[in-house]
């Protein structure tokens, strides 16, 4: 096995096969984390929240993320860095569906951020989960700092930082490199960005003048790879062989993901299907029913059920509190070092 | 009547074809989008650049001192905090260097809350902007001015900072404040300029701009959007439609503010600013951004420093909640930044005020 | 006794060894240099960093996050502004997630004028801090001060920025201002803990740290540093020892000047600064920062809101002079900054100041 | 010939010896570059002045750069954005180094700055030279604006961006790599790294990932190349094919010089004599006896001449007024458009 080619991955059937029950575990996260950004895309037509923003389109990708991480608190576990697009992600650590919705419809009970910030920005202390920011790869200049801390011995947590492949003209995405790549002092990180061709409105082409984002991490001699980020079993192996890389190496790692932006950019830009790019989902269901996992109507009953579960959760949501006016005087200052194990 | 967002895309053309604007260029500035409010939609000189502030601000300054006449744009203020120290050369670098070289582009920036942006889509930038000495700094409140202000801003030597009030951009003129050589009807302006949202119209469409005559408002001067003889008002921006509107409503209570736009936050009219208050005695500085180290609090310093004995009742400053972000539930938003409300109830004490 | 430096030094040294500190670092903060000032010589956790300040910052906070103790440094406050979004970050993700997490991390950099150093090792920072919600803010104008604050500082749960008088550094405490646990021997304590400059000494010496004791100056807290009837003074860092000057000056003409040392700009004493101005009637506001959007116009500000009816003379701001830079040769310099003369001056002023 | 071979060329003699014209004026003003170093470091050292910074060591490229460039006002001459060690390029270019002494001691009469600036902060409108700024790196960042204005069809201008290794860990370095290289619309842009193993106190080791600095040009596919700066023919021949490439590709080029730094880091380090590290102007000077272009005692006696030159004009300097207090208030802002052509 080639480690850090830089070539996209082929798809279709090959020796890497999944196995059955993770197809199925695989599958049902991602079409959660399909139907729940579709949930809240309407929740947002339906003026239930005021902006959207998420990751369908790139479940074949942030649904292995989640599952192969190692969750937990503190840096024995791995640090998740991530941008605004990773609902599969979170739904794959565990997360509960509702809290979205609850954030996407700014309530008291989102428990993300009581109201305050836009959907799809996640956090997760238990699960190391730092808080999402909406400004465009500040994470990536975060990120080196809990790999650092991370690098003592016998210590198998790593970090892990995602983002836009637009971003990476950001001088934070060099800062990531430069930092996680010092000699003698290489930190155990593994730097994904995740490439679908666009930074809003502005294509890829134009800005671009690397062949490769992962090209990026040569000169500092880091292994890098990019894959087909729609080929969930591609996407699985290729995330499972970076992380064992950095968590075995304790050095960086610099991936690639070429992914789908299926409902454009945000709300801003319509939060309308797009036809003519590839949907992971779909690829994956056509797989499923090849390889006799689940057939159609399996699929189909599923979908309608989630549909229906996430319907009716939307309308309760719906009902919750709003914030007080007050509230915006809480938490300014901490009064107890909740990440130095004060509870 | 134009909208704001309009008159900026129509100062921005005039810019182009007649004032030697080179480059209008940021996020998404270019096709297809023209900007995330439309801005700089069909502008013959707009093009994208990478997603790098930095960048942006590291290339304005190049072109400036290349000769070029760069516009460019921070797609939302919250976005330039990454470019201070570039925006501090861009206004030291005719001092530093004694006068050899000048800078003179444009930065433009969306500010303010006012659309539920959350927090890193309702920062203000005006406290800020004005701790950036070389920069001069203008914030329009309607069309006309923002047009006027733009044409100024293209032609000064200096790096000139252009706040766009978020909240105004599709806000349309009053009445009678059509720019020189916009069009009489409105739809008529909108089939001209605006891309149509529908791709096929959009295929064959071209922009057709309006003969537009040059109306420059001066950098430097505020204008009395309403006068008034009992209490002062100094403010701008999205500020100023709820100041007034505050103050019409206080007209019907016997209450008859002044309400100072100033147009220019650096150089400001201090002119405009002593004259106001030597005649009403009472001043009220209102603006978005949080209140601790805000330049409102440096307007009222000054009051009280020079103008101490014209002064019938504190003078007071409502600003933003000084809390990290603006949250996104209307309640949030609500108890960060003024409102109409809060304007009126601070006027209010102020002319009731017994010394 | 100690110089501001060595109490910093030591502060650091009680904080990694007893205190949690795990990293010191930043450009040159490791050996061999220890920091341009030597703030952080033979400290254990002491590292080099990169020369890239956003990572210093973006480092500290995500060493914060994973639980360890950062103390970051920015080699000199002039260059902390390419960093203004990630220092709102540290001061806004307890607010934005609600809670969740917490950023415990100390931000040290030198600040200020009076080292000659141009315009880019003579800036101030204050203004600039005092507008990031979220930050806990200090400044010491004394030794020991120093040393208590930063021990405040590393065991806060919050971010907490610690600005440097770069002119102060070497300045040695006043008499009877021991830290506790410092030898009472000054040459003693170079030796001890100041790296010996000739590089075969420098071979084989070790530090020898004095059994210090921890000693906190709470954050939030001011000092009095002169007590006095007739002008309040409020003021911070290197303004504080000539401040006093300044008023002992003036006690022999009968002007009895109290010296508020603010020692927090964030959260600031607000109690004792009205305190002394319920007694005084006299403010004056004496910083170093460029005067527009300053944060002595804030101070002024709630005094004025709050304390209207109390004064007997227009509360007055001292501050750096508005202009793009401080000039490298003495007279520029000396006309940029207060001074002694110019603080003298304008206690004077307002002390003769009839109503 | 190869471009772009990231190798340190071989010193030494070799076919492309410098014609002995060349050589005789590479030699006066590199001479005159260290001298004028040197007596800046005197008039420190005598107080008649508050800080040194300047580029003694970095003579064997910083002459060449100032000889190779098409000097000359606006877009069809090149750009210089020059970072604090660049006084043989200003010689070069036919600077007076009267006027360095001027800013060393701050006078009123310091045309850079007028008192305002520390040493060795040059500008030069006359000749494209934007003005050196302090802050480390942000050169980088702005030099691709006016290689921007430079793409106008016909121009044959280019714009020369130097700076220091340790700088290069800014993200404004790569800032200036993403601009430069964008498909389509690639700069004609010279970007030199001075690397002299140091960032103040911090040695290049411990804080890089790269092999090479100039490496990290080419996941943007750009030309580089690390050359030896201490051999005044290597670097003369090497910023001359990087520049001739820019000029005539209008594309950008990567350029890596290694350089030496005789005096330490600045005043605030000693400004000592580093006796360990190679000296360029030495090690011409032996190259000219060799090649009996200039004997030692022509060498020696122009040193001499040039010493006692600069010693009179430092002690004239000294003479000459500072400025006034009122003087913070001038240039604050400009009246007319200067780099618009108002005079
Ligand atoms: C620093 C910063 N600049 C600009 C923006 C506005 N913005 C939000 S998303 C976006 C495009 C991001 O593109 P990319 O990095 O490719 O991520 P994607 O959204 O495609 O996943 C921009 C410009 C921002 N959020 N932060
Ligand atoms: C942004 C910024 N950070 C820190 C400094 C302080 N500083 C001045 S020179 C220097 C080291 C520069 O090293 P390098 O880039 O290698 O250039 P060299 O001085 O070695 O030529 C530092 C850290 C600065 N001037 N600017
Ligand atoms: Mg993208
Ligand atoms: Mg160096």
């Amino acid at each position: 096995m080639t480690i850090g080619a830089s070539t996209v991955k082929k798809q279709g059937p090959d020796a890497r096969e999944l196995a059955p029950e993770l197809c199925v575990r695989l599958h049902d996260l991602m079409l959660r984390a399909r139907l729940l950004e579709e949930r809240l895309i309407t929740m947002y037509r339906q003026g239930d929240g005021y902006f959207w923003i998420g990751g369908p389109g790139e479940e074949a990708f942030s649904v292995p993320l989640g599952l192969l991480v190692d969750k937990g608190q503190g840096i024995h576990h791995d640090y998740l860095h991530l941008h605004y697009r990773a609902s599969g992600t979170l739904l794959a650590l565990g997360a509960d569906p509702v809290d979205s919705m609850r954030q996407m419809k700014n309530t008291a009970t989102d428990p993300y951020s009581r109201g305050r910030n836009f959907a799809s920005h996640y956090t997760a202390r238990k699960w190391n989960v730092a808080p999402v920011s909406s400004p465009i790869e500040v994470q990536y200049s975060i990120a080196p700092g809990t790999a650092m801390a991370q690098r003592k011995p016998g210590c198998k947590g790593i970090t892990v930082v995602t983002g836009g492949d637009a971003g990476t003209a950001e001088g934070d995405f060099a800062t990531c490199l430069v930092w996680s790549s010092r000699k003698g002092s290489e930190l155990p990180i593994l730097i994904i960005v995740t490439n679908n061709q666009y930074g809003i409105s502005t294509p890829y082409a134009g800005q671009h003048g690397e062949a490769r984002i992962s090209d990026r991490g040569k000169p500092f001699g880091m292994e890098t790879a990019t894959i087909d980020g729609n080929d969930v079993e591609t996407a699985y192996h290729g995330v499972k062989r970076a992380i064992d890389y950095v968590r075995t190496e304790r050095k960086p790692y610099l991936l690639e993901v070429m992914v789908s932006r299926l409902y454009g950019h945000s709300s801003a830009s319509g939060a309308n299907f797009v036809k003519d790019e590839d949907d992971c989902l779909a690829r994956f269901e056509r797989r499923l029913e090849e390889r006799k996992i689940l057939t159609r109507a399996v699929m189909d009953e599923q979908r309608a059920k989630i549909t229906q579960e996430f319907l009716e959760a939307s309308k309760r949501v719906r009902e919750e509190p709003q914030p007080e006016p007050h509230q915006i005087w809480e938490h300014v200052f901490a009064t107890k070092n909740l990440v130095g194990g004060e509870a | 009547m134009a909208t704001m967002v309009q008159a900026i895309r129509m100062a921005l053309h005039v810019g182009e074809s007649r004032l030697g604007v080179t480059d209008i260029f940021g996020e998404d500035v270019g096709p297809p989008l023209g900007g995330a409010f439309t801005a700089t939609q069909n502008l013959d000189t707009a093009w994208n650049s990478p997603l790098d502030e930095r960048g942006i601000v590291g290339v304005a300054i190049g072109l400036a001192l290349a000769g070029a006449k760069p516009v460019c744009e921070i797609q939302f203020c919250d976005y330039a905090f990454n470019t201070i120290d570039l925006l501090k050369i861009a206004g030291n670098t005719h001092w530093a260097c004694a006068g050899d070289w000048n800078v003179p582009l444009v930065m433009m920036t969306p500010v303010g809350a006012g659309i539920r942006g959350s927090i890193y889509h309702s920062h203000s930038f005006d406290a800020q902007a004005t701790r950036i000495p070389g920069w001069k700094i203008v914030m329009p409140s309607n069309p006309l001015d923002a047009y006027g202000l733009m044409l100024s801003a293209i032609v000064d030597p200096n790096p000139v900072m252009f706040l766009k009030p978020k909240a105004l951009l599709r806000v349309k003129a009053k009445a009678g404040e059509r720019l020189p050589g916009e069009p009489d009807d409105d739809k008529l302006l909108a089939k001209m300029i605006d891309t149509p949202v529908s791709p096929a119209e959009r295929a064959k469409w071209k922009p057709q701009w309006p003969e537009l005559q040059e109306h420059y408002v001066p950098i430097g001067k505020a204008k009395v959007a309403r006068p008034g003889s009992h209490v002062t008002v100094v403010t701008y921006g999205r500020n100023v439609p709820m100041a007034l509107a505050a103050a019409d409503e206080l007209a019907a209570e016997g209450v008859d503010a002044e309400i100072l736009d100033l147009r220019s936050l650096h150089p400001y009219d201090w002119d405009a600013i002593r004259e106001s208050v030597k005649k009403t005695h009472r001043v009220l500085c209102v603006n978005e951004d949080t209140e601790v180290t805000n330049f409102g609090e440096h307007i009222l310093r000054r009051v009280t420093e020079e103008l101490f004995y014209e002064l019938y009742a504190p003078p007071t400053l409502l600003a933003g909640a000084h809390v990290p972000g603006i949250g996104l539930a209307d309640a949030l938003e609500h108890a960060s930044v003024p409102t109409k409300e809060k304007i009126r109830a601070a006027i209010s004490e102020l002319a009731r005020h017994e010394p």
